[in-house]
């Protein structure tokens, strides 16, 4: 599930993969833009690509391989900080 | 808990690795033990709505992605106030028996293991009062 | 609780009317006493990201905003999970406190009123181990 | 705050005012693309104006005339459901 990662001296960084989200025939021209993008339930999360760090090793991981498991994806403001 | 879980911000993975032998490792027992991701630029998270262009940083978004790869439920407060980890506990059980149950029941507001669930029918409609009452959101 | 209820559904206010003279007012003393709008069509619910077209209804979305007008934090989940207005209240507790403190201290992870703040600051980098414990999130 | 409406047989509607959302200068046209209409914390709420219910009354309501109190907007799936 997670690969685990050479490193050199650049900074890697990952990103979304894949499709762009399903747009639904009935939507209007003007709706599609609206919602394009936006997270909504019930609809795929977003894969992506990332690099990272777990219990002493270096990582890249991509959600859809956890597909078959629940998932709780977090974000925050940044290591170092206080919350 | 029946989940992975994954943690990101705009950190690099040598920053999360120093966060994590410096502090995080003296607040938890033998360090964060999920992998902790790197988002450089903000690109995931301007996908997932919690990138803050201006600030360079990413809201606390929580997530809960079902195994259909789905997102069933998620939460996205400002970086002063923390998260309640148990909510989160309670929001995966409730999402993990409505799968599980396919539907045929569905949690009220304020469930946790071992309350009431509601089974949805044409019968309830309208007598949802007969059967759950108010208080119970908050016991 | 120190905030305006705003409700909000695909039905029109005569259904809420029906909903409130019926079931609702059968679980709530003197009915629901806060505004129950109707967004017929999903517009404004396409906008703030909970309108669901396929199914043509609102996911459960909850938005705190504060008094500028700013969003501070949301939370959506699909429709068999009911939320917890514990929670909410908590949120809105941690928000308020922030604003009053104009951001001089921090709500931590589960933090409650009564509980301990962070006073983020320059000698607090690195440091958080040494004031707050995990387990102070769980109690 | 809440002004009273006439009802007739037509049933009102309503739906977001004012301005777009703002775009910052540094965005790229692909940003824009991608967050325009998204919510996000830190930023305005958008506007809107709706006609509801309240204790016995047809109503009309427009969020930013609850400007200087803190709002709880909550949508939910449906009068007469379940949870």
């Amino acid at each position: 599930m997670a690969e685990k990662a050479e490193v050199g001296c650049a900074r890697p960084t990952g990103g979304p993969v894949g499709e762009e989200p399903v747009k639904t025939p009935q939507d209007t021209p003007k709706t599609i833009k609206e919602v394009r993008g936006m997270i909504k339930v019930g609809q795929k999360a977003p894969d992506f690509v990332s690099p990272g760090y777990q219990k002493g090793e270096f990582i890249n991981i991509k959600l859809s391989d956890y597909l078959g498991k629940w998932v709780l994806l977090c974000f925050y403001p940044g290591d170092f900080t206080f919350v | 808990m029946g989940a992975e879980v994954l943690s990101m911000s705009i950190d690099s993975m040598f920053v999360h690795k120093m966060w994590n032998d410096n502090e995080l490792s003296k607040m938890v027992d033998g360090g964060v033990p999920f992998p902790m991701l790197s988002d450089a630029g903000g690109k995931v998270g301007t996908v997932y709505g919690v990138y803050d262009e201006n600030a360079g940083v990413e809201a606390r978004g929580r997530f809960i992605i079902d195994p259909d790869g789905v997102v069933q439920g998620y939460e996205v407060l400002t970086p002063p106030v923390g998260r309640n980890v148990n909510e989160t506990f309670r929001q995966l059980q409730a999402f993990q028996l409505v799968r599980e149950t396919a539907g045929k029941e569905a949690t009220p507001s304020g469930w946790k293991p071992g309350k009431q669930t509601l089974k949805p029918g044409p019968d309830l409609v309208g007598k949802v009062w007969e059967v759950w009452k108010t208080e119970q959101a908050f016991d």
